[in-house]
């Protein structure tokens, strides 16, 4: 069953603007780091988000700011959309002691304690029990708190998957588990990984609300993810959304891609989110070519400002290389 | 898998009556074990954040009945029965306690330990380095280690020395009951992770502790005999044989200094380093398997900064390099013995 | 060249999809580029026109190198940066065998480089323009190799020109093309072999050490125990602390007698003066110096001292001599393979007489440096540690210039013989009454007599008389020493 | 102090200098620095255990009257 978007339109052309908006800004910020990758500015492995930024920003809007976030290394899009400023990715990115993580974790370990988001993880399925820690101590105390938990369907195939979802379940605790099921685990096709390719029927059988979710369009991934937190907000245990998503781009920067054809990939970019949007927009008189534009420059210019700004903050001084390894210094 | 009553250690304190309450400033009988419990319902008690989460830690009163009679006084809330599902159960700890929780993970041996060996290391370790210092992990797990059980070579590990090689988390090896009862909310306090390691052959050793007895340090080792011969380095299950070897070695009139680590990361060197610089030889005690072992680290210390205090080179009594085999009197002779530990003690005495 | 990849260091150039002045847009392909992994569609981050294409097809060059230059119109101040590649990737030329995946997947592995990949060195692609290389499987290739064979230019019999293994082990023989000197074993002619016999490895003739623990080794250094002679009682037959303390018991009685020590001293400074003599070009110099202030601050500066802190003349004279070196600096170094090396720094060599007969001249370190009362103290600690044997080996070889004060025995002057490879050795007299005019009046005044033994090679006379001036000088201001 | 724990005292102080001094053989009235062959830090260290022993200052003026055997015992004996 898939969740369809149904008239009338309860939301107002402003929040469609913001929503179009944070999806623009989170692919510029992607092509401009695969400029700067292929200019080696920024190293090691990134993993980019293009494709599916429906998901991040739809789920984000479902989502209070006391509410907690496990990611995974192909976060930059949850990220920004969690509201962790372009300049503090942009600088973690290069490694530089202005980042979110100063400078220590880079593209696949962005953290910011202040708005709960608890990092990217770069173990496969290794936020799951993290997530489920965090809503335990909710629950625990009380609080009404929605943990919302990104992983990919490459992490169904693995133990803490199974063990998480049963805990989840068993113990009724309130996390949103968003599995963005993009199709491919690096280059294992779904289908060559899993004998049941349906993932939310799958997680149905651990006693779980669980929808399957058309992850390129943001407006149904929005409406889908507010029903799902609101349930486990008030304590209708955890809920998982399957968001049928897809990656224009390679697993990480670069790979052969033998794993899937051209043309597949063409078909998916007919569905591209941000065009999806700005069509329906379009149509219904909301949105001019001129507007978008510039939305499309302002963005622009704030991501090669924070560019400039990364290249020019300082690197974290060797002498700190121990620190934080312990709270206190050892004697 | 049951816990066999060890043989009672010889303990430091005086005699007193035995069971229930102490007289004010008297002793009290007490077993490793429930010293530990002492120490959990404490903890509980004190502390409204600290909660015990592990596999048959409620209904079951836990494998080595360590959490006997919690869950009735505490409720399944704070005592928590898990699934089979060690990375789940451990990561959910490290998450809690990411949220401000001070929980107590059982993991129930560290055998079973190796299933949250990525939850430990890549999580619990490294995310306050690698979060730039916003993410503290105060999380305290515990789990029974070592052999002597005749339970075979699955469950009768002593891995102590793979967790001293991970930067990030600090781990002890209580082995007196003074420890067992102190040592764990020192631990709960600690914005760190601490991995407590109890040997599953003192949970049944009883003695006299003071009925007062509360937190202690965790981070330096102690002298439990003075001597001037040599210096006897061990920690955990094997102290008890380093004593008794020492006693033997007395009647030969060599006086072994005896020392319980206590702390086995961070390492205090200190103590030992002073030691082996007044009796000139060591020798180290250590269950784990000889290559890449905390004994090996400990000889390389030995070797860097004591190099011209040695009077003979640093002798090492390990388990033998194999899986624990199941009959006892293979089981004995690949674990460290008394008769092995007075041997390498003369050979370095000479 | 874009960086591809994590572990990508360099790229090869496979086909260009544009000229110059073509316009591109940003996005466009406008590239292809060989990784170790597959054919990658390069893509343009600019809008503009193609000026000039730098990098040819097939070339293979370090990642950052600029492949093409751009004229820009569109106002983006990106950085000028090279192309870069596309998302999907066109398997240009031969279809590539599916390179192994890069492994993003990073469960169970650290975020870090991926483990190990084998780094296939592959051929580069043959294009219609490179000249077709001499086929040679790889097992050829290698033997080659170790044979020292340049394949080149080798001709090959095999089948469509292939060179064959024993096309390689002819040239080897024949010696035809063999890139440098092979060293073929001893019995010319014989077919090379694989199986060469492997030269026996040279048994190092181990002399039996004798094992000494740390300790002992530390212990017998401080007594001035040669462990050498000790035989051990430790395991192994090691020399352990007991036996050196023993050794060291045992040694006053039983000691080398006196004269065997005090002989085989006496052969030592023997010889040292032989060569001195022999070699250094000696020329002297003298002065005699007005100590009146000198014993007369030393005086008063002793009332006020406790007997451990009084100073005796030398530690003047001796603060003196330290000074004036520092001020004449040709005086005060070594002459080592025919030129001269100066000191870095004074360390006065100080000529203490022990006992029982026999000289020993330890140095004092910075002795320039030192107020008269540290020098004073150090030199007490030096004489009294010279006549119990326990000085530190550094002390008595690194003098830069010597010092003898045998006024102490009562003799006006003294000319000495120079420590080689020392290029000096100041001599202190008795200091003595003598009448002395100041001012047209006569009057008994304290005066000593210094002198100065230099090596011609290293200085002349007159830096010999502005050293002595020196001292003299110095000496007219005590309280300054 | 009496002459013979003076001499005592002198000899003691002497052979811990030097040690292979032969007092016996030491004319009461022969000069101290020339018979033991005492260099001046020599004749320093002397004082310095003269002063010690009999726990008095003995200043520079008070040198020359330790010039022999008899004249030292007759100055530790005087004061």
């Amino acid at each position: 069953m898939t969740v369809r978007q149904v008239a009338p339109d309860p939301l107002t052309v402003q929040h469609r603007h913001e929503l179009l908006r944070q999806m623009l800004f989170i692919r510029r910020f992607e092509e401009k780091c695969v400029e700067l990758y292929s200019a080696g500015e920024i190293r090691g492995f990134v993993h980019l988000y293009i494709g599916e930024e429906a998901v991040a920003v739809g789920v984000n809007e479902s989502l209070t700011p006391d509410d907690n976030i496990v990611s995974t290394y192909r976060e930059h899009g949850h990220a920004l959309a969690r509201g962790i400023p372009v300049d503090a990715v942009m600088a973690e990115m290069y490694g530089k002691i202005t980042g979110c993580s100063k400078g220590r974790g880079g593209s696949m370990h962005l953290f910011d304690a202040g708005r709960r988001f608890y990092g990217g993880n770069a173990i496969v399925g290794g936020g799951l029990p993290l997530a489920t820690g965090l809503a335990l101590a909710d629950k625990m105390r009380g609080d009404q708190r929605v943990t919302a938990c990104f992983f990919g369907d490459g992490a169904v195939a693995e133990g803490e998957f199974h063990e998480c979802m049963n805990l989840a379940a068993l113990w009724k605790l309130p996390v949103l588990f968003c599995c963005e099921n993009n199709l491919y685990a690096m280059g294992t096709a779904l289908e060559r990984a899993q004998a049941q390719t349906d993932l939310a029927l799958r997680a149905e059988s651990y006693g779980m609300t669980a929808w399957p979710v058309d992850g390129m369009d943001v407006l149904a991934v929005e409406q889908a993810a507010r029903r799902a937190a609101e349930s486990v907000r008030a304590g209708g245990g955890p809920h998982f959304l399957e968001l049928r998503t897809y990656r224009f781009r390679a697993h990480s920067m670069y790979d052969p891609e033998l794993y899937r054809g051209k043309a597949e990939v063409a078909e998916w970019r007919e569905r591209d989110p941000i065009e999806a949007l700005a069509g329906r927009m379009r149509a219904a008189g909301e949105l001019s070519d001129e507007e978008l534009a510039a939305i499309g420059e302002k963005l622009a210019a704030q991501i090669d400002e924070s560019v400039m700004l990364a290249r020019a903050a300082p690197a974290e001084s060797v002498d700190d290389l121990t620190r934080f390894v312990y709270s206190t210094e050892p004697a | 898998m049951t816990a066999q009553a060890a043989p009672s250690r010889r303990d430091a304190s005086r005699a007193g009556k035995s069971g229930g309450p102490a007289s004010p400033a008297g002793l009290v009988k007490i077993s490793y074990r429930e010293a530990m419990r002492a120490a959990i319902r404490e903890a509980l008690q004190r502390d409204d954040r600290v909660f015990l989460m592990g596999e048959d830690v409620g209904r079951y009163g836990g494998c080595f009945a360590v959490s006997l009679g919690l869950l009735e006084e505490f409720g399944p809330e704070r005592i928590r029965d898990t699934p089979l599902s060690e990375s789940a159960f451990v990561g959910a700890g490290i998450g809690a306690a990411m949220a401000g929780m001070r929980p107590i993970v059982e993991i129930m041996t560290v055998n079973f330990s190796l299933l949250a060996l990525d939850q430990i290391m890549n999580n619990a370790a490294t995310l306050l380095h690698m979060s730039g210092g916003q993410c503290n992990v105060p999380l305290v797990i515990r789990m029974t280690t070592g052999a002597g059980r005749q339970v075979a070579a699955q469950h009768s590990h002593s891995l102590e020395g793979w967790y001293t090689h991970i930067p990030g988390i600090k781990v002890l090896a209580p082995a007196t009951l003074e420890d067992a009862r102190g040592m764990l909310w020192t631990a709960l306090q600690d914005p760190d992770p601490v991995l407590i390691f109890e040997h599953g052959s003192l949970y049944g050793m009883e003695g006299m502790l003071a009925a007062d007895a509360g937190a202690v340090d965790i981070s330096s080792a102690a002298i439990r005999r003075q001597g001037k011969d040599l210096t006897l380095i061990t920690y955990g299950g094997t102290l008890g044989k380093a004593l008794s070897a020492a006693d033997e070695l007395a009647k030969d009139g060599i006086e072994a200094e005896v020392i319980d680590l206590r702390a086995l990361r961070p390492l205090d060197d200190a103590t030992f380093l002073a030691s082996v610089g007044k009796t000139h030889r060591a020798v180290i005690v250590d269950e784990g398997w000889r290559s890449g072992s905390l004994s090996a680290e400990i000889t390389a210390r030995i070797m860097e900064r004591a190099f011209y205090d040695l009077d003979a080179a640093v002798e090492r009594v390990c388990s033998a390099e194999v899986p624990m085999p199941y009959p006892r009197h293979l089981e004995e002779a690949a674990l460290p013995q008394i008769g092995g530990i007075v041997a390498a003690a003369r050979r370095a005495v000479g | 060249m874009p960086a591809l990849g994590a572990d990508m260091d360099e790229g090869t150039l496979l086909e260009w999809l544009v000229k110059p002045g073509d316009e591109i847009r940003k996005g466009d392909i406008i590239a292809v580029v060989d990784t170790s992994k597959s054919a990658i569609e390069v893509e343009s981050f600019h809008t503009g026109t193609i000026e000039r294409l730098i990098v040819g097809v097939g070339e293979t060059v370090p990642v950052g190198t600029v492949l093409a230059t751009i004229a820009e119109q569109a106002a983006a101040a990106a950085p000028a940066v090279a192309a870069a590649p596309a998302a999907a990737a066109a398997p240009a030329g031969p279809p590539e065998a599916a390179g192994p995946p890069e492994p993003q997947r990073a469960r169970k592995r650290p975020a870090r480089e991926p483990a190990a990949r084998a780094k296939q060195r592959r051929q580069p692609v043959i294009t219609s323009e490179k000249a077709q290389p001499a086929a040679a499987s790889p097992l050829v290739r290698h033997l080659a190799e170790e044979l020292r064979v340049d394949i080149a230019t080798v001709q090959g019999t095999g089948p469509g020109g292939t060179i064959t293994r024993a096309d390689v082990q002819r040239a080897a023989i024949a010696g035809a093309g063999v890139a440098e000197p092979v060293t073929l074993p001893p019995q010319p002619g014989v077919a090379v072999t694989a199986a060469q016999p492997t030269p026996a490895r040279p048994t190092v003739p181990v002399t039996a050490r004798q094992p000494v623990t740390p300790l002992a080794r530390r212990i017998a250094a401080e007594l001035g125990i040669d462990v050498s002679k000790l035989t051990g009682s430790g395991s192994r037959g090691a020399v352990r602390e007991a036996d050196v303390r023993m050794a060291a018991t045992a040694r006053a009685p039983t000691q080398a007698p006196a004269q065997e020590r005090e002989q085989a001293m006496r052969q030592a400074i023997g010889r040292l003066m032989a060569r001195s003599k022999r070699e250094i070009p000696h020329y002297y110099l003298s002065n005699t110096v007005d100590m009146t202030a000198a014993m007369d601050w030393l005086h008063q500066r002793n009332r006020e001292l406790e007997v451990t802190e009084r100073l005796v003349p030398a530690a003047l004279l001796l603060k003196a001599t330290a000074l004036a070196a520092r001020q004449v600096p040709q005086l005060n170094g070594y002459w080592e393979d025919d030129r001269f090396a100066p000191g870095d720094a004074v360390h006065l060599g100080v000529a203490i007489s022990l006992r029982g007969g026999g000289l020993l001249t330890p140095a004092i370190h910075d002795a320039a440096e030192l107020a008269p009362g540290e020098l004073m103290a150090q030199l007490r600690d030096l004489v009294n540690r010279a006549r119990g044997g326990r000085l530190r080996r550094a002390e008595l070889t690194e003098a830069t210039i010597t010092v003898t004060n045998l006024g102490d025995q009562g003799v006006e002057s003294v000319f000495g013989v120079i420590y080689p490879p020392q290029v000096a050795l100041v001599g202190i007299g008795k200091i003595i009454e003598r009448p002395v005019a100041v001012g047209g009046l006569v009057g008994a005044r304290p005066v000593v007599i210094t002198t100065l033994s230099a090596d011609h090679r290293a200085s002349d006379g007159y830096a010999g008389a502005r050293y002595l001036a020196a001292v003299s000088d110095l000496l007219q201001r005590p309280e300054e020493l | 102090m009496t002459p013979e724990q003076a001499r005592n005292v002198i000899d003691e102080a002497i052979s811990q200098i030097a040690p292979d001094a032969d007092l016996g053989s030491l004319a009461p009235d022969a000069d101290l620095r020339d018979a033991l062959e005492l260099d001046s830090l020599d004749f320093l260290n002397l004082v310095e255990s003269l002063s010690q022993r009999t726990g008095r200052r003995i200043d520079e003026d008070d040198y020359p009257q330790l010039a022999t055997m008899a004249s030292a015992v007759k100055f530790l004996t005087a004061r």
